[in-house]
Protein backbone atom coordinates (compact mmCIF):
# COMPACT_ATOMS: atom_id res chain seq x y z
CA UNK A 1 0.00 0.00 0.00
CA UNK A 2 2.66 2.73 -1.34
CA UNK A 3 3.71 4.93 -4.09
CA UNK A 4 7.17 5.34 -4.99
CA UNK A 5 8.02 9.18 -5.23
CA UNK A 6 10.74 10.24 -7.43
CA UNK A 7 12.60 13.63 -7.99
CA UNK A 8 14.92 14.51 -10.53
CA UNK A 9 17.31 17.62 -11.52
CA UNK A 10 16.95 20.87 -9.78
CA UNK A 11 13.08 19.93 -8.17
CA UNK A 12 15.62 16.60 -6.87
CA UNK A 13 18.07 19.75 -5.16
CA UNK A 14 15.53 21.73 -4.40
CA UNK A 15 13.96 18.94 -2.32
CA UNK A 16 17.36 17.26 -0.86
CA UNK A 17 15.95 13.92 -1.85
CA UNK A 18 15.93 11.69 -4.78
CA UNK A 19 13.21 8.88 -3.75
CA UNK A 20 9.80 8.69 -0.88
CA UNK A 21 8.33 6.07 -0.41
CA UNK A 22 4.44 7.35 0.82
CA UNK A 23 1.64 5.57 2.53
CA UNK A 24 -1.56 5.28 -0.11
CA UNK A 25 -3.59 6.34 1.76
CA UNK A 26 -5.49 9.62 0.75
CA UNK A 27 -4.05 9.85 -2.41
CA UNK A 28 -5.99 10.00 -5.41
CA UNK A 29 -4.04 12.25 -8.06
CA UNK A 30 -0.75 12.76 -9.37
CA UNK A 31 -1.15 16.55 -7.30
CA UNK A 32 -2.66 14.83 -4.37
CA UNK A 33 1.23 12.95 -4.07
CA UNK A 34 2.93 16.29 -4.52
CA UNK A 35 0.76 18.11 -1.61
CA UNK A 36 2.08 14.81 0.17
CA UNK A 37 5.64 15.53 -0.06
CA UNK A 38 5.82 18.88 0.79
CA UNK A 39 3.67 22.34 1.52
CA UNK A 40 5.81 23.96 -0.94
CA UNK A 41 3.81 24.78 -4.34
CA UNK A 42 4.79 22.81 -7.51
CA UNK A 43 7.56 24.78 -9.45
CA UNK A 44 6.36 26.33 -12.89
CA UNK A 45 7.00 23.76 -15.97
CA UNK A 46 7.06 20.57 -13.57
CA UNK A 47 6.85 17.91 -15.70
CA UNK A 48 5.25 14.32 -14.30
CA UNK A 49 5.25 11.08 -15.25
CA UNK A 50 3.47 8.23 -14.09
CA UNK A 51 4.91 4.47 -13.98
CA UNK A 52 7.34 6.25 -16.11
CA UNK A 53 4.87 7.60 -18.74
CA UNK A 54 4.16 11.35 -19.25
CA UNK A 55 1.00 12.34 -16.99
CA UNK A 56 -0.96 15.14 -16.26
CA UNK A 57 -1.26 16.57 -12.48
CA UNK A 58 -5.18 14.93 -12.44
CA UNK A 59 -4.34 12.14 -13.74
CA UNK A 60 -5.64 9.00 -11.31
CA UNK A 61 -2.86 7.83 -8.96
CA UNK A 62 -2.78 3.85 -8.27
CA UNK A 63 -1.16 2.36 -5.00
CA UNK A 64 1.88 0.80 -5.93
CA UNK A 65 2.47 3.70 -8.91
CA UNK A 66 5.92 5.52 -9.54
CA UNK A 67 5.36 8.96 -9.45
CA UNK A 68 8.24 11.08 -10.52
CA UNK A 69 8.61 15.14 -10.62
CA UNK A 70 11.17 16.86 -12.62
CA UNK A 71 11.90 19.86 -14.77
CA UNK A 72 11.80 20.26 -18.45
CA UNK A 73 14.16 17.52 -20.29
CA UNK A 74 17.72 18.89 -22.07
CA UNK A 75 19.28 15.41 -23.12
CA UNK A 76 20.98 14.66 -26.30
CA UNK B 1 18.91 -8.93 -32.88
CA UNK B 2 21.16 -6.56 -31.63
CA UNK B 3 20.51 -4.07 -28.21
CA UNK B 4 18.89 -0.93 -29.79
CA UNK B 5 19.47 1.27 -26.85
CA UNK B 6 22.53 1.34 -24.79
CA UNK B 7 22.85 3.94 -21.43
CA UNK B 8 26.21 4.52 -20.74
CA UNK B 9 28.06 5.86 -17.48
CA UNK B 10 31.00 6.05 -19.31
CA UNK B 11 32.92 7.18 -21.94
CA UNK B 12 32.59 5.78 -25.80
CA UNK B 13 34.19 6.47 -29.21
CA UNK B 14 30.83 6.56 -31.64
CA UNK B 15 33.15 5.18 -34.66
CA UNK B 16 33.80 1.91 -32.83
CA UNK B 17 30.14 1.52 -31.60
CA UNK B 18 29.16 1.78 -35.10
CA UNK B 19 31.41 -1.05 -36.89
CA UNK B 20 30.95 -3.13 -33.56
CA UNK B 21 26.93 -2.83 -34.03
CA UNK B 22 26.59 -3.22 -37.92
CA UNK B 23 29.03 -6.43 -37.59
CA UNK B 24 27.53 -7.51 -34.70
CA UNK B 25 24.19 -7.86 -36.99
CA UNK B 26 24.82 -10.25 -40.18
CA UNK B 27 21.59 -10.33 -41.31
CA UNK B 28 22.51 -6.42 -42.69
CA UNK B 29 25.17 -7.59 -45.01
CA UNK B 30 24.37 -6.46 -48.65
CA UNK B 31 20.66 -4.81 -47.84
CA UNK B 32 21.58 -1.27 -46.51
CA UNK B 33 22.14 1.28 -49.16
CA UNK B 34 22.17 3.82 -46.76
CA UNK B 35 23.34 4.36 -42.96
CA UNK B 36 22.23 8.36 -41.58
CA UNK B 37 23.95 8.80 -38.19
CA UNK B 38 23.81 12.06 -35.67
CA UNK B 39 26.02 12.39 -32.59
CA UNK B 40 26.32 15.01 -30.52
CA UNK B 41 29.26 16.17 -28.59
CA UNK B 42 29.99 18.45 -25.93
CA UNK B 43 31.07 21.68 -26.73
CA UNK B 44 33.06 23.75 -24.45
CA UNK B 45 30.96 26.67 -24.33
CA UNK B 46 27.23 27.34 -23.75
CA UNK B 47 25.49 30.19 -24.92
CA UNK B 48 28.41 32.46 -24.25
CA UNK B 49 29.67 30.95 -21.32
CA UNK B 50 32.76 28.68 -21.16
CA UNK B 51 31.66 24.92 -19.85
CA UNK B 52 34.69 23.25 -18.41
CA UNK B 53 32.62 19.85 -17.74
CA UNK B 54 28.54 18.07 -17.88
CA UNK B 55 26.97 16.02 -15.73
CA UNK B 56 24.11 14.35 -17.47
CA UNK B 57 21.38 13.03 -14.61
CA UNK B 58 18.20 11.18 -16.03
CA UNK B 59 15.79 8.88 -15.16
CA UNK B 60 16.72 5.10 -16.07
CA UNK B 61 13.91 3.11 -16.40
CA UNK B 62 11.83 5.77 -17.87
CA UNK B 63 14.99 6.58 -20.36
CA UNK B 64 15.06 3.39 -21.65
CA UNK B 65 11.44 3.16 -21.79
CA UNK B 66 11.33 6.03 -23.89
CA UNK B 67 14.28 5.25 -26.06
CA UNK B 68 13.08 1.76 -27.05
CA UNK B 69 9.75 3.34 -27.89
CA UNK B 70 11.42 6.00 -30.17
CA UNK B 71 13.14 3.05 -32.15
CA UNK B 72 10.08 1.25 -32.17
CA UNK B 73 8.27 3.96 -34.25
CA UNK B 74 11.26 4.93 -36.22
CA UNK B 75 10.94 1.21 -37.64
CA UNK B 76 7.00 1.41 -37.92
CA UNK B 77 7.28 4.91 -39.48
CA UNK B 78 9.61 4.11 -42.01
CA UNK B 79 11.42 1.49 -43.60
CA UNK B 80 14.18 1.39 -42.15
CA UNK B 81 16.48 -1.95 -41.17
CA UNK B 82 18.06 -1.06 -37.68
CA UNK B 83 18.27 1.58 -35.28
CA UNK B 84 21.23 1.97 -32.69
CA UNK B 85 20.58 4.42 -30.24
CA UNK B 86 23.72 5.24 -27.81
CA UNK B 87 23.50 7.85 -24.68
CA UNK B 88 25.74 8.56 -21.98
CA UNK B 89 25.19 10.07 -18.63
CA UNK B 90 27.55 10.95 -15.65
CA UNK B 91 29.57 13.87 -16.01
CA UNK B 92 31.30 14.68 -19.33
CA UNK B 93 34.27 16.77 -20.69
CA UNK B 94 33.92 18.75 -23.71
CA UNK B 95 34.47 17.38 -26.74
CA UNK B 96 33.23 13.70 -25.17
CA UNK B 97 30.10 12.04 -27.18
CA UNK B 98 26.83 12.51 -25.94
CA UNK B 99 24.11 10.66 -28.04
CA UNK B 100 24.86 8.73 -30.83
CA UNK B 101 21.93 7.78 -33.72
CA UNK B 102 22.51 5.72 -36.28
CA UNK B 103 19.80 4.21 -38.71
CA UNK B 104 20.30 1.54 -41.55
CA UNK B 105 17.61 1.83 -44.38
CA UNK B 106 17.83 0.40 -48.07
CA UNK B 107 17.22 4.08 -49.05
CA UNK B 108 18.58 7.53 -48.11
CA UNK B 109 15.16 9.25 -47.43
CA UNK B 110 14.19 6.55 -44.74
CA UNK B 111 17.36 6.60 -43.34
CA UNK B 112 17.70 10.56 -42.73
CA UNK B 113 13.75 10.66 -41.87
CA UNK B 114 14.63 8.25 -39.09
CA UNK B 115 17.38 9.64 -37.33
CA UNK B 116 16.48 13.43 -37.66
CA UNK B 117 13.06 11.74 -35.74
CA UNK B 118 14.71 9.72 -33.21
CA UNK B 119 17.20 12.67 -32.47
CA UNK B 120 14.60 14.95 -32.47
CA UNK B 121 12.47 12.91 -29.59
CA UNK B 122 15.45 12.31 -27.53
CA UNK B 123 16.12 16.20 -27.31
CA UNK B 124 12.46 17.06 -26.41
CA UNK B 125 10.95 13.96 -24.21
CA UNK B 126 13.57 11.80 -22.89
CA UNK B 127 14.08 12.12 -19.12
CA UNK B 128 17.97 13.35 -19.12
CA UNK B 129 18.91 16.84 -17.75
CA UNK B 130 22.30 18.33 -18.47
CA UNK B 131 23.80 20.29 -15.40
CA UNK B 132 26.88 22.42 -16.81
CA UNK B 133 30.32 23.30 -14.85
CA UNK B 134 31.75 26.40 -15.54
CA UNK B 135 33.41 29.83 -14.59
CA UNK B 136 30.16 31.10 -12.92
CA UNK B 137 29.80 27.78 -10.99
CA UNK B 138 27.27 24.99 -11.94
CA UNK B 139 24.01 25.31 -13.36
CA UNK B 140 21.00 23.54 -14.97
CA UNK B 141 20.81 23.91 -18.58
CA UNK B 142 17.61 25.79 -19.61
CA UNK B 143 15.62 23.64 -22.51
CA UNK B 144 16.00 24.58 -25.62
CA UNK B 145 13.45 27.22 -27.14
CA UNK C 1 42.26 22.91 -42.86
CA UNK C 2 42.01 19.10 -43.94
CA UNK C 3 41.20 17.88 -47.12
CA UNK C 4 37.41 18.11 -47.95
CA UNK C 5 37.26 15.74 -50.74
CA UNK C 6 38.69 12.36 -51.33
CA UNK C 7 38.25 9.86 -54.44
CA UNK C 8 39.19 6.91 -53.65
CA UNK C 9 39.83 3.62 -56.32
CA UNK C 10 40.44 1.41 -53.15
CA UNK C 11 38.01 0.03 -50.54
CA UNK C 12 37.78 2.45 -47.41
CA UNK C 13 36.13 1.92 -43.92
CA UNK C 14 33.56 5.04 -43.01
CA UNK C 15 34.53 5.07 -39.23
CA UNK C 16 38.37 4.75 -39.67
CA UNK C 17 37.78 7.61 -41.77
CA UNK C 18 35.59 9.79 -39.28
CA UNK C 19 37.62 9.19 -36.60
CA UNK C 20 41.15 10.40 -38.79
CA UNK C 21 39.07 13.31 -40.55
CA UNK C 22 38.13 14.61 -36.84
CA UNK C 23 41.48 14.05 -35.18
CA UNK C 24 43.43 15.84 -38.34
CA UNK C 25 41.47 19.00 -37.38
CA UNK C 26 42.17 20.27 -33.60
CA UNK C 27 40.47 23.27 -34.49
CA UNK C 28 37.29 21.15 -34.14
CA UNK C 29 37.97 19.88 -30.77
CA UNK C 30 35.33 21.52 -28.30
CA UNK C 31 33.39 23.71 -31.20
CA UNK C 32 31.20 20.68 -32.89
CA UNK C 33 28.02 19.61 -30.95
CA UNK C 34 26.62 17.90 -33.87
CA UNK C 35 28.01 15.64 -36.46
CA UNK C 36 25.86 14.23 -39.36
CA UNK C 37 26.73 11.54 -41.21
CA UNK C 38 25.33 9.34 -44.71
CA UNK C 39 27.11 6.41 -45.59
CA UNK C 40 26.34 5.36 -49.09
CA UNK C 41 26.88 1.14 -49.25
CA UNK C 42 26.56 -1.14 -52.04
CA UNK C 43 23.49 -3.77 -51.61
CA UNK C 44 23.48 -7.04 -52.95
CA UNK C 45 20.09 -6.07 -55.35
CA UNK C 46 18.95 -3.23 -57.37
CA UNK C 47 15.35 -3.26 -58.34
CA UNK C 48 14.57 -6.96 -57.35
CA UNK C 49 17.38 -8.00 -59.16
CA UNK C 50 20.83 -9.54 -57.40
CA UNK C 51 23.85 -7.70 -57.44
CA UNK C 52 27.47 -9.36 -57.47
CA UNK C 53 29.38 -5.92 -57.99
CA UNK C 54 29.58 -2.85 -59.57
CA UNK C 55 31.66 -0.85 -61.28
CA UNK C 56 31.53 2.96 -60.66
CA UNK C 57 32.82 5.09 -63.52
CA UNK C 58 33.63 8.89 -62.83
CA UNK C 59 35.03 12.07 -64.60
CA UNK C 60 37.87 12.96 -62.29
CA UNK C 61 38.39 16.24 -63.29
CA UNK C 62 34.85 17.59 -62.91
CA UNK C 63 33.78 14.94 -60.02
CA UNK C 64 36.69 16.79 -58.07
CA UNK C 65 35.35 20.46 -59.31
CA UNK C 66 31.87 19.74 -58.28
CA UNK C 67 32.41 17.86 -55.26
CA UNK C 68 34.54 20.71 -53.97
CA UNK C 69 31.50 23.40 -55.11
CA UNK C 70 29.06 20.99 -52.95
CA UNK C 71 31.28 21.53 -50.12
CA UNK C 72 31.76 25.09 -50.30
CA UNK C 73 28.11 26.00 -51.28
CA UNK C 74 27.30 23.88 -47.50
CA UNK C 75 29.88 25.96 -45.85
CA UNK C 76 27.83 29.31 -47.46
CA UNK C 77 24.26 28.03 -46.79
CA UNK C 78 24.81 26.18 -43.39
CA UNK C 79 26.85 27.36 -39.94
CA UNK C 80 29.05 24.65 -40.57
CA UNK C 81 32.96 23.75 -39.08
CA UNK C 82 34.30 21.27 -41.35
CA UNK C 83 32.51 19.27 -44.08
CA UNK C 84 33.78 15.75 -45.43
CA UNK C 85 33.48 13.77 -48.92
CA UNK C 86 34.83 10.84 -49.53
CA UNK C 87 33.62 8.86 -52.93
CA UNK C 88 34.37 5.31 -54.03
CA UNK C 89 35.61 4.80 -57.62
CA UNK C 90 36.66 1.17 -60.22
CA UNK C 91 34.67 -2.07 -58.60
CA UNK C 92 33.10 -2.85 -55.81
CA UNK C 93 31.21 -5.72 -53.97
CA UNK C 94 28.04 -5.81 -52.25
CA UNK C 95 28.42 -4.03 -48.72
CA UNK C 96 31.27 -2.01 -49.76
CA UNK C 97 30.83 1.60 -49.00
CA UNK C 98 30.44 4.16 -51.92
CA UNK C 99 30.13 7.51 -50.60
CA UNK C 100 30.42 9.19 -47.03
CA UNK C 101 29.18 12.61 -46.14
CA UNK C 102 29.92 14.16 -43.12
CA UNK C 103 29.41 17.40 -41.71
CA UNK C 104 30.39 18.75 -38.00
CA UNK C 105 28.41 21.81 -36.77
CA UNK C 106 27.46 23.73 -33.79
CA UNK C 107 24.05 22.60 -33.55
CA UNK C 108 22.26 19.66 -35.10
CA UNK C 109 19.31 21.60 -37.78
CA UNK C 110 22.70 23.10 -39.67
CA UNK C 111 24.75 19.73 -39.69
CA UNK C 112 21.59 17.58 -40.86
CA UNK C 113 20.59 19.94 -43.54
CA UNK C 114 23.83 20.55 -45.06
CA UNK C 115 24.46 16.77 -44.87
CA UNK C 116 21.01 15.87 -46.60
CA UNK C 117 22.00 18.64 -49.18
CA UNK C 118 25.84 17.44 -49.95
CA UNK C 119 24.28 13.47 -50.67
CA UNK C 120 21.02 14.76 -52.83
CA UNK C 121 23.63 17.30 -54.93
CA UNK C 122 26.16 14.47 -54.92
CA UNK C 123 23.46 11.86 -56.58
CA UNK C 124 22.05 14.00 -58.89
CA UNK C 125 24.40 16.32 -60.18
CA UNK C 126 28.39 14.76 -59.39
CA UNK C 127 29.67 12.54 -62.75
CA UNK C 128 29.50 9.02 -61.31
CA UNK C 129 27.64 6.33 -63.40
CA UNK C 130 27.05 2.38 -61.83
CA UNK C 131 27.44 -0.39 -63.61
CA UNK C 132 26.31 -2.99 -62.26
CA UNK C 133 27.30 -6.66 -62.94
CA UNK C 134 24.57 -9.80 -61.74
CA UNK C 135 22.69 -12.87 -63.07
CA UNK C 136 21.74 -10.95 -65.92
CA UNK C 137 25.10 -9.83 -67.32
CA UNK C 138 26.46 -5.96 -67.21
CA UNK C 139 23.96 -2.91 -67.52
CA UNK C 140 24.09 0.71 -66.57
CA UNK C 141 22.27 1.60 -64.09
CA UNK C 142 19.19 4.37 -64.90
CA UNK C 143 18.63 7.34 -62.95
CA UNK C 144 16.58 8.01 -59.84
CA UNK C 145 12.90 8.85 -60.80
CA UNK D 1 44.23 24.85 -81.99
CA UNK D 2 42.50 21.85 -80.67
CA UNK D 3 39.09 20.87 -78.13
CA UNK D 4 39.63 17.99 -75.71
CA UNK D 5 36.32 15.28 -76.33
CA UNK D 6 35.79 13.26 -73.49
CA UNK D 7 32.81 10.63 -73.56
CA UNK D 8 32.11 8.57 -70.20
CA UNK D 9 29.78 5.38 -69.82
CA UNK D 10 27.14 4.07 -72.19
CA UNK D 11 28.46 6.78 -74.94
CA UNK D 12 32.25 5.91 -74.50
CA UNK D 13 31.14 2.66 -75.11
CA UNK D 14 28.85 3.24 -77.88
CA UNK D 15 31.49 4.91 -79.61
CA UNK D 16 34.28 2.73 -78.55
CA UNK D 17 36.53 5.16 -77.33
CA UNK D 18 36.92 7.38 -74.08
CA UNK D 19 38.72 10.96 -75.70
CA UNK D 20 39.32 12.51 -79.09
CA UNK D 21 41.34 15.30 -79.44
CA UNK D 22 39.79 17.51 -82.76
CA UNK D 23 40.89 20.13 -84.63
CA UNK D 24 39.19 23.39 -83.48
CA UNK D 25 38.47 24.47 -87.51
CA UNK D 26 34.56 24.99 -87.79
CA UNK D 27 33.48 24.11 -84.66
CA UNK D 28 31.27 27.13 -83.29
CA UNK D 29 29.21 25.29 -80.18
CA UNK D 30 28.98 21.65 -78.65
CA UNK D 31 26.55 20.92 -81.24
CA UNK D 32 29.30 21.23 -83.76
CA UNK D 33 31.65 19.06 -81.43
CA UNK D 34 29.24 16.10 -81.55
CA UNK D 35 28.68 16.41 -85.59
CA UNK D 36 32.34 16.24 -86.07
CA UNK D 37 32.76 13.17 -83.73
CA UNK D 38 29.88 11.32 -85.20
CA UNK D 39 27.69 11.22 -87.82
CA UNK D 40 25.14 9.34 -84.99
CA UNK D 41 22.78 11.29 -83.95
CA UNK D 42 23.46 12.42 -80.22
CA UNK D 43 21.03 9.85 -77.56
CA UNK D 44 18.65 11.77 -75.91
CA UNK D 45 19.34 12.82 -72.47
CA UNK D 46 22.95 12.90 -73.13
CA UNK D 47 24.26 15.24 -70.62
CA UNK D 48 26.96 17.92 -71.53
CA UNK D 49 30.08 19.79 -70.05
CA UNK D 50 32.62 22.17 -71.02
CA UNK D 51 35.50 22.77 -69.19
CA UNK D 52 34.13 20.91 -66.53
CA UNK D 53 30.53 22.70 -66.10
CA UNK D 54 27.78 21.38 -67.23
CA UNK D 55 26.35 23.29 -70.88
CA UNK D 56 23.44 23.24 -73.51
CA UNK D 57 24.24 22.21 -76.83
CA UNK D 58 24.14 25.81 -78.29
CA UNK D 59 26.98 27.13 -75.74
CA UNK D 60 29.80 28.58 -77.38
CA UNK D 61 32.81 26.53 -77.83
CA UNK D 62 36.58 28.01 -77.87
CA UNK D 63 40.55 26.80 -78.76
CA UNK D 64 41.22 25.06 -75.88
CA UNK D 65 38.19 23.65 -74.11
CA UNK D 66 37.07 20.12 -72.99
CA UNK D 67 33.67 19.15 -73.78
CA UNK D 68 32.07 16.10 -72.12
CA UNK D 69 29.17 13.59 -73.23
CA UNK D 70 27.41 11.61 -70.66
CA UNK D 71 24.60 9.95 -69.64
CA UNK D 72 22.54 11.37 -66.82
CA UNK D 73 24.38 10.56 -63.69
CA UNK D 74 23.84 7.44 -61.11
CA UNK D 75 26.78 8.56 -57.82
CA UNK D 76 26.62 8.04 -54.51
Amino acid sequence: MSITVKFFAGIRETLGRSEDILDFKGISCVADVWKTVTPAPLPPNTVVAVNQEYAALDQAVHDGDEVAFFPPVTGG
Amino acid sequence: MTVPVKLLAGAFDPWQELAAHQSANPGLRGKFGATAIFVGTLRDSSRGNPVSAMTLEHYPAMTRKHLERVVEDARRRWDVLDVLVIHRHGRLRPNDPIVLIAVWAAHRDAAFKACRYAIDELKTRAPFWKREEGEAGVRWVAPEE
